[in-house]
Order: structure tokens, then sequence, then C-alpha cells
């Protein structure tokens, strides 16, 4: 990953000092070693912040729904750095016309799993002060104030880089990267699968257990990039099923039923909601129902792959299949 | 099953206009009849609505919730009905993941000319609603009191 | 049962005048003939009409007038399309009074008043026009502009041309928009009429109306030599409480349902531009 | 009474002029903002209420109807529940109507042009009403000719009329009127846009003659090597040429060639037609054309033929040549028929002496083989065939098993007793289990029920009265109009009542059996009906258009073009455009919908995420209020 | 009064005779996440959970209650109150920063006119404090001035070689001590010694946190508003906020509220909600909003924390430092780099 960061950075400041490119999206470094946030850089001097490791998880495709139309606005170009799952975001965006494409330059850059600091913190570590990747490079030293540890990387994967939907980028004018693509890792739908099987009765339990942590703060909406409306229903009084968090009501399971439904066919399984979700809620639980079921219903789509396909709820065929032929799943 | 004796399913049934609507007044004149749990909302196409509508429903103590259109290839907007298979079949779906019983919706295709279809149709529903017996899975607790 | 600060009282609505188009003013009694509460000029209640919500408003009576509170309301939105709606009759909830009045014991005292005001920001200045009536010889000479889009949109029009006008030492200047049918009276904007009616900066200048006119207005009374401490105004922002806690009523440091909603000019300029 | 009602009234018939000025004067009375009738269901009267809301001065979609009728007292038994769901449906409708919005009709223009699909009695009818009144018409024939079935029958029942002798005429005046244009050997192949301007695209099929060089002097057909098509005109009876007039009495009485049949186009040799003709008219060469034209209104009159006879193989249709269908007997019987008119059985040509009918073949049949219902001509025509055969040959016996004679026309019972009674036909109650060839006799088994014997008949001919079912274009077409069809592929009609000639959906109607089994009269006045509709249509200048359209809130809207892929009238259009929210100024691209396109079926509503596309008058308050109201 | 001990191996008994006369509230795993929840046999305390994810401010300020019901009927209208509460009930297991956050409530909560919702709650309540052990190093309470190794509360008590040492601070906390007399045991000087030791240790740490050097300086009631207010540097902080609500939820102090209807068609119920003012609708209005962009609502957060709230309430901040925003923001943002970015060395007034 070391060698993929220096060049990006590198190359990123030439795009900006030869005039490519006037800003620059990419994840500043923070107080701590895993706390990089999105930033859009306006200066050379201030790429010096610019990091590109193990910890910018972060998907960048949504902000650049503000950013394209405010470079053009300015006369000038962002550069964004895109990691292969985000360019799914970015495409489907592109499809929507949410972002303007003339205004962008996408830097793909290589990606080999981005790490959890939460996981790494479940494993046990406490006050972790920071981390190195081992020669191995399959494991990291983890140090702390209460003394050194080593843990798998896979072990502290995020949970989008566990299930990674493969290293090639759907969309770049410039690549850097070194990862050849070996295709999807694990079986992404395990888990719908594994809830299918389940009874109706341990199903209805292990949502409700899950979606009863839900404290609304909306982060997984937020950081969604399908969810780019610019005024949410849920927010909205005049729609009528405008809520904010009450507790012991259905309100949870309407949001999330709802909220899944609207980015049913959009979503590109990026994994943001439940990487920003405070509670540890598995929300791509219900996007990958989704993407699962749309791949065995009407065939397999992957939204996001290419710009300016048709989704599968705005499309139909004439031989579908009945509402009825979906059955049960699973035992009683 | 229902403990309470006294339970009543409330069933919402969502009719296009230019078919079940029209399909459900057919059983009217024919005198055919159906269970008064079921109450219809008529919508311009099957394409109109929108699943926060059962949802919605659902959230107010409804026990099942069927949905009727005109017949795939009829439909008075060419194509409404179409997305509305695709739309019902993902929703239902995904409420069958969350653990709630699939019994509790459902789509029908009844054309303006089948009102006994629409009477069977709904005896039917009512009759697999009050099998599944008072919906306590999904629903809003502060309806229910 | 503990009554708290944020439960309404049950009130009726025992009275409803059509002002505008679309400005009513509302008669709110106590539902069990106790008096609902003492207010000062400038103050708000909460009203609350279940279903449709609860908002602050500022009470357009005087506290002179006794057992009631009226309320001259503009329809806006949901809760103010159902409060039109209502009839007389109705009960609904009332909470109050909030905010600081004008302080019109105090600084007022012994002034010539000046007040200014746009549309339905008369209804907060009502109150205080009407006080001062009541105490008239506590106070020095008063001018009352006032304007509106059109004639029809002139709150309260009767009572200012038969009392108002009719009062003592006051001169009533009003003023609308654009010429229509029947109107001989002045036709401009206000802050334009305020400079054409060249009042001296001798007196205590009271605001209120659509932001915009508050902003004209009050740099026309600089211009004419006001100095901010003897302008007065109103602020409105968003609430949800009343009392300072729900957080999002505030101006920097200074909450409107509890600071405000009455503020003087150079205090404003203290605060952030956030509202 | 629910919160906003301020006045309730009880009167049994609110649709009677007395009721709505019950509702007139309570709008007026007490400044009514909306009226809620509980009464039949809206697509009864829902127009009624809300004229009369209109002409009390509110705005006509302040009403909503609560259907306690069809929903309600009509289907339920039980007093008690029945009125505690008229309330339930009472609430929801004042729940929807305190949240409807004034709504205004927009105008939409009128094509002064119609189209009729079908050149048949009905089509030629409806299309000569109509050029009568000044407008021109296109009817479209998917055959080389118009006439349609009743050009194949003999004679009429029940006054034994000479079916071309009144035909023929209408024909021929549908080919003169200035008004009318005839586009035959010609099938409509897209339908868009709406009533008032459709756009219909049609093909017109080589004929490879030219049609207006073509004089029809028919040497052609004499001179042509190929005479192995069968003559569909003759129901496959006997072959005809491969160029050829279908038959003598055709419009236009232009030949066409059977690219199937004809050796010059299937091998490149011969072309003797070519060099016969003297008028020049043959183009081996000719191709499909397409005609686009815009149309005010479209009539359906795509007609029926007879069901297929070979599913019902006791009757051994398919093995026996002398077991026929009634059609093919009305061209046995016909002048211009394959014997020239003389009663022959086509199995060897020789003169029967006993003949069997059979009714109801695949009519009021449950089974799924045949129809459920009646087809209603079969007992009066097989009544006009038992009596011309008996009248012309008195020395054939003729048996007719039936199950019910059904007469209900005028004159219909009349003919029938003259039938049984003055021509001496046999009629049996009962069915036919068997009819099968024995030693080349045709041995009839079935069973009288009246006196409950079985019956064995010996006959030279059987005649099936094969059920009618609509043409298989119907299907077809309806679909292209949006038209809503039933099980039996017979077009809906609007109310089954009251607007038995319009289809559900604006600008269609209804003419001839594509509706339902009719016979002539019932045709032609249905034909004549359905053209008073279109001329009523046509006469006027402006169309006023649903109101019920979709609205996009322009400071919701994301853009996404959701909504657009999804309309099917191309209603939704997007625009960049500066957009102010709440003072914020930004310039984006937003949907826009054009209401003169937008027929309300709300598919846009469901597929834009954040609620910006709404729906006119089911918007999505309005029905969560409904359905709020209901599940309380 | 003298301290207590028990055993760790013993504190569900304690639970047990606790629950007997209250209700006790403690952090409890619901899967995979720590919050408070009311205990139940078999539930147990585990030290080794520093942070719980909403803070404990849920058991006095709920994330949502009802206030008042109301009936409709046709002119008429009826209202009844809820009642607030009136059952004891202990919150056990609270460290020293979600105890400080119970202070910066009271001052909003508990000064004219009071709430007497959460007045009710606060009354009723015994806070149960416990030294927090191995703290993160997203940790800063020490920046307020909260000093980590004395928890506070109505008990607080310390953890040392298995051994739970508690001492009541208050007569409430006496109270509740005294209820469970039979199964705490009184400390000896070897266990006044251990848990003396404890609480040095854990001070040794907090000095050697990470974030032991931030300070305060440039916000507070000293500070100057405007200048701080009109800071550029607002602007990039607030760039990629994404406007949700992790921050305020998680957060111990922040106290905003939102007051709704829902009609569940038979009554009309008001209910209070948390709010965040980093949501885009907290200050809309039918004309607008005083805050349309995110960096308006994100500065407002920052400054009623660090400015706004010390104006009002004596020179206190409106944080904590337990780092839970620093845990939980999707994208890493925090009081910690406001802080750093305009204040100590970057203060105005340097």
């Amino acid at each position: 990953m070391q060698r993929v960061s220096e060049r990006v950075i590198a190359r990123a400041r030439e795009l900006m000092r030869e005039g490519t490119v006037n800003k620059v999206a990419g994840w500043k470094a923070g107080e701590f070693f895993y706390d990089c946030a999105p930033y859009v850089f306006e200066s050379e001097e201030s790429l010096k912040d610019l990091v590109y490791d193990r910890f910018c998880a972060a998907n960048l495709s949504k902000y650049m729904i503000k950013n394209s139309v405010a470079a053009g606005a300015e006369g000038g170009k962002v550069l964004v750095l895109l990691k292969p799952c985000d360019t799914y975001s970015f495409n489907q965006l592109l499809t929507e016309h949410r972002i303007a494409r003339e205004n962008v330059y996408v830097l793909g850059v290589g990606c080999e799993g981005m790490c959890d600091i939460d996981r790494i913190r479940e494993k046990g570590f406490k006050g972790i002060t920071g981390v190195d990747e081992n020669a191995d490079g399959k494991t990291l030293t983890v140090h702390t104030l209460y003394g050194d540890g080593e843990v798998a990387i896979d072990d502290v994967l995020v949970n989008k880089c566990e299930f990674c939907k493969g290293k090639a980028h759907m969309i770049f004018d410039e690549l850097i990267s070194d990862n050849e693509d070996e295709g999807p890792r694990g079986d992404r739908f395990a888990g719908v699968r594994e809830l299918e099987a389940m009874s109706p009765a341990d199903r209805f339990a292990f949502w409700q257990s899950e979606l009863s942590k839900c404290i609304r703060c909306n982060a997984c909406r937020n950081a969604c990039p399908a969810c780019s409306c610019r005024k949410c229903v849920f927010d909205n009084d005049a729609s009528g099923i405008a809520s904010k968090a009450n507790t012991d009501s259905f309100e949870e399971k309407m949001f999330h039923i709802i909220r899944a439904f609207h980015v049913a066919g959009r979503c590109t399984d990026c994994g943001e909601c439940t990487r920003v979700c405070p509670q540890g809620i598995p929300l791509h639980l219900f996007n990958r129902k989704y993407i699962k079921d749309i791949n065995e219903f009407y065939g397999e789509y992957a939204a996001g792959a290419e710009a300016g396909q048709r989704g599968p709820l705005i499309n139909y065929t004439v031989d579908d299949i009945e509402p009825a032929a979906v059955s049960d799943k699973g035992g009683n | 099953m229902s403990v309470n004796a006294d339970w009543k399913p409330r069933i919402v049934a969502f009719c296009c206009n230019w078919c079940s609507y029209a399909g459900a007044d057919l059983a009217g004149s024919s005198r055919l009849a159906y269970p008064a749990d079921v109450k219809i909302i008529r919508e311009p196409c099957s394409c109109r609505v929108n699943p926060m509508f059962i949802l919605k429903a659902f959230e107010r103590g409804a026990d099942g919730v069927i949905l009727c259109g005109c017949h795939p290839g009829d439909c008075h907007y060419s194509t409404g009905n179409y997305y509305t298979r695709r739309r019902m079949a993902l929703l239902f779906s995904m409420l069958d993941y969350i653990g709630v019983e699939r019994g509790r919706t459902r789509v029908e295709w009844v054309s303006a000319a089948e009102g006994a279809k629409f009477s069977r149709v709904m005896n039917d529903f009512v009759a697999q609603i009050r099998e599944l017996g008072e919906n306590v899975k999904v629903g809003d607790l502060r309806c229910k009191e | 049962m503990i009554n708290d600060t944020l439960t309404p009282r049950l009130a009726v609505v025992t009275q409803i005048r059509t002002e505008t188009p679309d400005v009513k003013t509302f008669r709110v009694e106590s539902a069990d003939g106790t008096p609902l509460f003492d207010h000062m000029p400038g103050q708000c209640a909460m009203l609350t009409l279940p279903g449709a919500g609860e908002a602050m408003f500022s009470i357009t009576s005087s506290p002179t007038v006794g057992g009631y509170k009226e309320f001259s309301i503009k329809r806006c939105g949901r809760l103010t399309d159902a409060l039109h709606a209502m009839e007389p009759g109705q009960q609904i909830g009332i909470r109050g009074p909030y905010g600081k009045p004008f302080p019109v014991d105090t600084e007022f005292r012994g002034k010539n008043l000046l007040f200014i005001a746009g549309g339905i920001g008369l209804a907060p200045l009502h109150s205080v026009i009407e006080y001062v009536r009541a105490h008239r010889e506590a106070y020095g000479h008063i001018d009352i502009l006032y304007g509106s889009r059109s004639a029809a949109d002139l709150v309260d029009l009767d009572r200012i041309q038969n009392e108002w006008m009719q009062e003592r030492d006051t001169g009533v200047y009003l003023t609308i928009d654009r010429p229509q049918d029947g109107w001989d009276g002045h036709v401009g904007f206000v802050p334009a009429y305020l400079k054409e009616l060249a009042f001296k900066p001798d007196c205590t200048a009271i605001i209120c109306g659509p932001p915009i006119m508050i902003k004209f207005v009050l740099a026309a009374l600089i211009e004419m030599g006001f100095d901010k401490t003897q302008v007065y105004t109103t602020l409105e922002l968003k609430m949800k409480c009343g009392v300072g806690k729900c957080g999002r009523c505030n101006i920097g440091s200074k909450f409107v349902c509890k600071d405000g909603p009455v503020f003087r000019c150079d205090e404003i300029d203290e605060l952030p531009n956030e509202y | 009474m629910q919160p906003g009602v301020v006045f309730a009234q009880d009167y049994q018939y609110m649709c009677s002029e007395a009721g709505q000025n019950i509702i007139k004067d309570a709008i007026k009375t007490h400044g009514l903002t909306g009226v809620v009738v509980c009464s039949c269901s809206p697509r009864m009267h829902e127009a009624t209420f809300r004229k009369a809301a209109a002409q009390a001065g509110l705005n006509p979609f302040m009403v909503e109807i609560a259907n306690i009728r069809e929903h309600c007292s009509w289907i339920h038994k039980d007093k008690e529940e029945g009125t505690e769901k008229a309330c339930v449906l009472m609430r929801a409708a004042v729940a929807k109507v305190t949240l409807n919005a004034p709504l205004k009709a927009g105008e939409s223009k009128v094509v002064k042009r119609a189209l009729v699909i079908g050149g048949g009695i009905a089509g030629i009818q409806t299309a000569l009403d109509i050029a009568d009144a000044g407008f021109p018409v296109d009817i479209v024939e998917k055959n080389a000719t118009i006439g349609g079935r009743m050009a194949q029958l003999d004679k009429t029942f029940p006054t034994l009329d000479c079916s071309s002798c009144i035909l023929t005429p209408k024909m021929v005046e549908a080919k003169a009127n200035e008004n009318i244009r005839l586009i035959t050997y010609a099938e409509v192949e897209e339908v868009s846009g709406f009533v008032g301007s459709f756009k219909a695209k049609i093909r017109k099929k080589a004929r490879f003659v030219k049609e207006d060089v073509c004089t029809g002097c028919g040497v052609c057909m004499s001179k042509c090597p190929s005479k192995k098509g069968l003559n569909e005109f003759n129901m496959g009876l006997n072959n005809r040429s491969a160029i050829y007039i279908p038959f003598a009495q055709a419009i236009p009485n232009v030949a066409v060639i059977d690219k199937e049949q004809c050796i010059k186009l299937k091998t490149g040799k011969c072309g003797l037609c070519q060099k016969v003709c003297t008028a020049g008219a043959i183009d081996y060469t000719q191709q499909d054309e397409f005609i686009e034209e815009e149309y005010g209104a479209i009539v359906m009159a795509t007609g029926f033929r007879p069901i297929d006879a070979s599913k019902f193989d006791e009757y051994s249709y398919s093995t026996c040549k002398d077991v026929v269908t009634s059609l093919e007997l009305e061209r046995i019987m016909n002048a211009a028929g394959p014997t020239g008119g003389v009663l022959l059985r086509p199995s060897d040509g020789k003169h029967p002496h006993s003949i069997v009918f059979i009714q109801c073949v695949g009519s009021r049949d449950v089974s799924g083989r045949g129809k459920p219902y009646c087809s209603k001509i079969c007992c009066m025509y097989t009544a006009k065939h038992a009596m011309l055969i008996r009248d012309k040959y008195p020395d054939v016996e003729v048996h007719v098993f039936y199950i019910d004679v059904r007469t209900p026309g005028k004159n219909f019972d009349e003919f029938y007793r003259r039938a049984a009674e003055q021509y001496d036909v046999d009629y049996i109650k009962g069915q036919v289990g068997k009819v099968y060839e024995e030693n080349g006799q045709l041995v009839v088994r079935g069973v009288d029920l009246i006196s409950n014997e079985q019956i064995v008949l010996n006959a030279d001919m059987v005649v099936l009265a094969t059920a009618i079912e609509p043409d298989p274009t119907a299907r077809k077409v309806a679909n292209m109009l949006t038209a809503s069809i039933d099980t039996n592929d017979f077009i809906t009609e609007a109310h089954p009542k009251l607007r038995p000639v319009e289809s559900p959906t604006a600008g269609i109607f209804l003419s001839g059996v594509c509706q339902g089994p009719k016979d002539i009269p019932e045709t032609v006045s249905q034909a004549g009906a359905a053209a008073s509709k279109v001329i009523g249509l046509l006469a006027k200048d402006k169309l006023t258009t649903n109101p019920c359209v979709a609205h996009s809130d322009e400071l919701l809207c994301n853009g996404c073009s959701c909504c657009e892929k999804v309309c099917p009238y191309s209603a939704i259009s997007y625009e960049t455009k500066l957009i102010n929210d709440h003072g914020v100024k930004e310039t984006r691209r937003v949907a826009m919908v054009n209401e003169a396109l937008c027929q309300g079926c709300g598919a846009c509503t469901v597929v834009c995420p954040s609620g910006a596309m709404d729906l006119k008058g089911f918007s999505n308050k309005q029905i969560m209020a409904e359905v709020d109201a209901i599940c309380l | 009064m003298a301290m207590k001990k028990i055993a760790l191996t013993q504190l569900e008994q304690l639970f047990a005779a606790l629950s007997l006369t209250r209700k006790v509230y403690l952090p409890v795993e619901k899967a995979g996440q720590y919050d408070y929840a009311p205990w139940q046999p078999g539930l147990t305390y585990h030290p080794e959970v520093l942070h719980t994810v909403k803070s404990a401010k849920s058991v006095f300020f709920p994330q949502s209650e009802d206030l008042i019901r109301y009936k409709r009927a046709g002119l008429s209208l009826e209202i009844s109150q809820q009642a607030p509460e009136d059952e004891e009930f202990v919150v056990f297991g609270v460290h020293a920063c979600d105890v400080a956050g119970f202070e910066v409530l009271d001052r909003v909560f508990l000064s004219e006119p009071v709430d007497s919702y959460y007045k009710a709650r606060r009354e009723h309540g015994t806070v149960f404090s416990v030294m927090c052990a191995k703290p993160e190093e997203t940790c800063f309470c020490g920046t307020f001035g909260i000093d980590a190794e004395a928890p506070g509360g109505d008990v607080q008590s310390w953890l040392a070689d298995g051994v739970l040492y508690m001492e009541a601070l208050t007569e409430k906390g006496e109270a509740l001590l005294a209820a469970v007399s039979g199964i705490v045991s009184e400390v000896d000087d070897a266990g006044t010694q251990a848990a003396a030791e404890t609480r040095a240790a854990h001070k040794a740490i907090m000095e050697r946190l990470p974030l032991a050097d931030l300070t305060t300086d440039g916000f507070g009631a000293d500070a100057e508003l405007l200048p701080l207010f009109n800071r550029p540097e607002w602007k990039e902080l607030a760039s990629s906020c994404l406007g949700c609500g992790t921050c305020t939820y998680v957060c111990p102090t922040c106290q905003c509220y939102d007051i709704r209807e829902y009609n569940t068609g038979k009554e009309i119920r008001r209910f209070r909600v948390w709010d965040s003012c980093m949501y885009s609708d907290f200050t809309m209005m039918a004309a607008g909003t005083p805050r349309p962009d995110q960096m308006q609502r994100f500065r407002q957060r920052f400054m009623h924390k660090l400015k706004y709230y010390p104006d009002n309430y004596g020179g206190a901040f409106s944080c904590v430092g337990c780092g839970r925003c620093l845990q939980k923001c999707p994208i890493s943002m925090n009081i910690v780099k406001v802080m750093r970015k305009l204040g100590g060395a970057n203060h105005n007034d340097k």
C-alpha cells in the first residue's frame, strides 16, 4: 500500500501544480493515525496533509455532487481519488445526472483493503496509538498505551473490503494501481443466505434486536452515495412519513425498509452505511438482499458498473416473475 | 393465532381505477359477497401504490394489504403494472426477510370483467389473514393502545 | 399531577375576526374562566392545535384589556392554515407568556414614540400602542407609520381609523405598496415614506415587519440621525420549547424565546449574523 | 362528526336533481370547501356530483365519493358490519377530501379525423355515419377487401334478405364517400398519444398490384397458372388463383397476389399476369408501405371468427368432410359459393337427404374447451339454414339438436316457430355425444332430453353451429390502444349499461362483435352509436384534460431522471434552471411534467425517492390519509 | 461514610439486592453494542467496556418520551399530561465523563423554568459511578477539568484486583449503600491502600494520553464571541461534514430536543425527541432558515459547546471529553480537531 500511496500523493501534487486540476478531493491526516477525514485540498501547499493508507475507507464519490458543480463554477477541475469500489458509486451518480463529469478528474487508486479501527478495538486493543504493517503484508503490529500486539489484516478489514467486489476500476481518467483484479473476495451474499435460511421468527428476532439499536442519527443515509436526495422524505414534514427517533415504534423498521427500497437497483454495495453506523447495525444486509433478489429475479445487475444503465426498478420485461412467486424462505 | 375473539382483521385493498376497482364494482352489482373487513382505496393505477403506503398501513395497524391491478399487458397506462410487479416482488421479499409473514401482502390481477374473481380473491385473502391472526410484528405500538 | 412548563392550558377561541385575506385575529380565553396569565406588550405565547402542531405567536392584545388574549395570525403554513380553519368555540392549548417585553414602563416612559410596521408586523406593536394609549399621559408624542401590500392587507384598519387617528397627540401615516382604486392615501414602500416624513430623531423607534423592511427602515433611521440605541425591533426564529432549552432559537449566546424577541438594535450588532 | 365536517345530510337519491340541489345549497349555505358523497361507485356518478359542485361555485375536484353501494351494501349481508364499513369508507373519504386541492383542467387539441379499425359491416357503418357528419375517416382493413363476415353470408335472419344485396351498396357508398379513405390489406402497427390526438402507424401490405391502376377486369385470375391457394372467402371449400379478387363485389375491386402461391414471386419465373394485364397494374417489386396519421378518435371494429371446430373431435369435424360449420354451409348455400348455390355435400358432391344441425358447439361451455358465453346468433342462423333447406329441398330431412332455443329479438320467435312448425324441422332438445362415419354414412348419436332416450340418426351432412370469438387481432390492437379486454378477449366497455360503445380509455370506441356477440341489426345500431360518440368528440375544438396529473416539486427534485424513464407517455422532460430554495439560489436540472401528455398513472411518483413527484388528486398525503382513516 | 467493598464476582448479588427496591440500569450488551438498559438476572457488569454507544444521559433524558396526550372531538379538546418518573432507580457503572455530562444537563434542565420530567428522573435516580478502566487514546476529560479518578455521582467506586471499592458522596448514595449493607463489606487499611493505588495508576495513564495536552485556550466565557464566530477556518473544518446526528446522539452533553406530534387516530401524542443542530431542518421555518449551510450548523454545534454554553452557564463547557464523537463520526471530524484548529496555539489572541 505504501508504494501506491506515495505515487498517488506525488501525482496529485503534480496534477495540481501543472494546473490540470485546481482542487484535490482526498483524505486529510487527522489527530491520530486512523482518523483521516475526507477533504478537498485547494492548494499544493495544503496537500502536505494528503494521506492514502489503510484507513482511507471513506467513499468520496458523494462529495463530487457539490464539488463538481462548484469546480465548474470556478472554471476549474476537481481531482478525486477513487478506490475500485468507489467508482461504482461515482458511475451511478453520473447515471443520475448528479455529477458534472467534465469538471472531475478521476484518479483511480489501487486498494488492498481498508482496515476498520473499530474492529481492531474489538480484538481487545485499547488506547491504540499506532499500527505498523508488517513485512508479511498480512499482519499489523498494534501499538497501544498498554502495550503492543499483533492482528491479522484479514480479521480487521472493513466489512465492504472483507467482501471486496474486485480490484478493477469502473471509471477513471488515470489509474495508479498495482493490483491485479482477482474478482470478488468471499461470498458477499453469505450473510443474506444465512438469514434467509432462518425461520421467519428468528429473522424477525434478529432484525428486532439489530434495529432496536438504531438511534436514527441518519449517518447511514447521509453517508450513502445513493441517498443523495436534496431533502429526504423522512425529513420532510409534508411527506407524511417524516419522523424522528421514537423508541418502541415502527419507525426504525419503516426507515430502513424504505431507505433500502429507495436505493434498490441504485445501491452499488459500497458498504458505507454499515461502516458509518455508530451502533454497528449490519445495514448492508438490507441492500445486499435487494441486490441478490434483483440478480435472481431479473438477471445479474451491478449498479454503477457503467454509467447510463437503466436500473432494474425502472425497467421490466413482460414475463417477470409474479410477486406471488416470492415465497416464504426458510423454515417455519 | 389471535387470542382476541373480537378481533377483526383490518385489510386495505389498493385497487386501480380501470380494472380492479371496476371489478370490485362488478362484484358489488353481482352481489358476490366478501367480508366487510376489506376496505378499498382507489388508485389510478397499481403503479401509483408506493411501498410507503403499504408500510404505513401496517404501521397504523393493518393486518393485511392487497394490491389489485389490471392483468399484465392490459394496463390502462400500458406499462404501469409491470413496474408494480417488480416493486412488489422486491418489497414483499424484503418484508419476508425481516420476518413479517409473507401472507400479509398480496398482489392480484383483476380485470373489470372479473367481479367473481375479485370476490373470490378477497374471500381467500381474508381467510388467509384470519389464519395468520393479528399483525403483531409490524405496526406502531402507539396505534394499538 | 404537576404542571410542566411544556404543558399548555386549555383555552377556548371565543372570537375570530377576518382582518385581511390572509390574516385573522383570534380571541383566546381560558376554558375554566380563570385568567390565563399576565403579559406585557411584546411578549408571546405558544398556541397548540393538536394534530396541526404548536407555535409561538406574539400577543396582539394589550395587557390593559382583561380576560382574553388576542393573536393576529397570518396564514403561512400547516399550523396557521389549521388555525384559520377554526370556528369560534374551538378549544386549543396555550402556554406563556414568553420572552422579554418592550420596556414600556422603563425606557419608553416619557419618550416620544415612533412605531413603524409593515404587514402582519403590526401585531406585536398593536399591543404596545394600545398599552401606550391606555397610559397616554406617561408618554410623549406618538407617530405610527404603517404600510402593507394593498389596502386590503392593512390589518385592523377600522381601529386605526376610528381610534388611533382620533387619539390625541398622535400622528398616523398609512401607505400601500402599489396604487389601487379607492385608495387616496400614500403609495410607496415604508422606508421611502419614512424618509419623506422626515421624523426628528428625538424619539424612540419601534420597528416590526418583514426582515427586508426592517433592514431598510433601520438604514433610513440611521440616515435620519437616529442612534441604534433608540431603535427597538423583534426577531423571529423557529422555536419549540419557548423556554431556552430546546436549543434552536439561539443567536449566539442569546435565545430569542427567552432573551428576545424584543431587541435594541445596538444589541443585535453584538450578535452573530444568524437570524 | 369527523373534525372538519360541518354539514351532513341523508337523502335517498343523491344523484337526482333534488339530491344535487341539496349539495348545491349546502355548499352555498355553509361555504363548504369540500364535499363527500356516500353513494354508488364513483365510476358511476363522480362526474355528476363534480358538476353539481361546480355549479355551486366549488371546484369540482373538491368532491370525493365514498362507495357504499357496490363496495358495501350490495355485498355485505350483515347490516351492522356493513354500516360499520360504510362509516370507515366515509371517514377515509373525508380524510382525503380535506387534503384535496382545487384543480383546473387543462386543454388539448382535437384532430378532426377518425380511425376505424376493421372494415366489416360495423366498421363501414361507423365510418359512413362519421363521414356523413363531415369528418374524415380512415378504415383500416386487414383483408384485401372490405365487407367482412357479412359478405360471406348468404341470407340474413329473420327477413331472409340476400346478405350481399344489402351490404354491397354500403360498401360502394364507403368507397364513394369523399370523407372516407379505405386502407385495405393493411394493419395498424403502432398507436401513441391520447384522446384528441392519437398517432397511428399503419402498414399497408404489398398487394403487388397497383391499386389505382387495376381495373378489376379479372383476366389475370383466369390466366394465373397457380390455382392451389385455398379460397378464404369460401372458407377454404375450394381453391383460387394466386392472383385474385376475393369476390365479385369486392371493394376495392382490385386484384392482390398471394405471395405464398405466386410462382413469379417464389421462383422468379412466370410473370403471366403482368403480360396479360392491359392496364399494366402488376408490380412484383412492390414493398409494404407505411402511413402515419393523426386521429382524434379511434373505433375498434375488429369483428369475430368462428372458433376452431376441430377442438370438438367427438363431432369428427377434422376427419369427415361432410361435417361442416355453419359458415361453411353459408358458402355452400350461396350462389357465388363453391357449388354455385346447389346443396351438395363436400365429400362426393352428392345431394344430401338428411342433415343434422348441432347447436351450441363451443358456446356456453364451461369445460374450458369452448367459450363460457352464449354466441347469441347461432339459434337464429340455424333456424334460417334449416328453413332455407327445407324450402328449397323439401326432400331433405332436417334435425336440430339444441340445448335451448333463444329467440329474444324482433320477429325472432316467429321465425323459429315457422321453421319448426311450417317447415317441419325436427327440433330435438338434447345433446350429441358423438358423430362418426360408418360405411360411408355419418352416424349421429345423441340423447333426447325430453323423452330421455338415446337417439341414433344417419345423416348425409352434419352442420356445427360453432361459437364465435373475437378476431385474434383484437387483443393486439387493444393492447396498442391501452383498451382493456376481458378474459374472452372482448373489449371492455366503459360501462356495461350506460357507456356500451366506449372503452374506458378515452377516445377509443367500440363497434360490433369486438365488444360482445351480436347480430347484424344490433351491430349496425351499435356502429351508429359509436359514430355518434365519435362525432360528438370530433365536433369539439378543444378537450379538457384530466387535471389529476403528476407534478414535480422543483425544490425537492434531484434531477435523477428515474421518472422520465418510467413515463409511458414521454410526459416528463428535464430542464436546467435557476432554483430559489428559501433564498439559496442554484442552477440545476429538474423534472418538468407536460400536463397535456400526462395521463396521471402515477408510475413516476413511486420511483421518485425524494417524493418530489406527486400526483394531483391522488397525492401521497391524500392516500396516506385514507390509509390512516381506514386503519383507525 | 466509610468505604465499602464487594468482590466483582458478587456484583450480580448487589444488582439483585438493589433491584428489589429500584430499577437498576447498567451497560448491557445488545447485538455487539453496549448501551444502558435495565438489569435482569444473568446480566453482569463488564468493567473492560469503556463507553456505551449512547452516553448515560439517556437514562435521565431519554431519546424520546411522551409529554402530553390530546384528544379532540368536535370543538373540544382534552389535555392530559404524562406523569413524570416516580420510581427510584440507580444507574450503575457511569464513568467520570458521563457523570460530568449530567451536570451539563442539570444546568439547562434544572434552571428556571425547571423541566419537570428531567427533574423527576434526577430526583429518583442515584448515580453509581465507577472509575474507568484503561482510558482510550480518544479520552480528554482532563481538558475540562474532570478528575477521572474521582468519578463522582452519588456513589463513586474503584476497581482493584477484582474488588470494587465504593464510597457514598451524597445522602442518596449513603441510603443506597445502606440498603445493601448486608452484601457489601467494610474496607480495611489494605483495601483503602489498594483503592488509592489503582487511582494513582490511573492518574499516570491519564497523563500519558495523547490528548493530555489539549487545552480550552481561546474558548469559554472569556473568549470574544464574534471573532471566534467569524474565523475563516470553520469552512474547511465543516467542509466534509455529512450533517448526520451521530456526534449529537452519542454525546453526553447535547441536549437539544424537538417536540413532535404523533396522531394514533385515537389521540394525539406530543412527544419530545433528541434533535441535532447538525440537521438541515433544525431551524427551518416556512420562510427559510438562518443556517442554510452545513458550515453554519457545524459551527453552531461547536460554538454552543465551547462558547455559548459557557456564556450562559458560568463558564462551564458543554463537553466532557468522553471521546465518543472521535470514535463514531463517519468522517472523523470532531471537537478535538476544532479545538486544535481554532484554539490553543492557534487561538485568536495569539
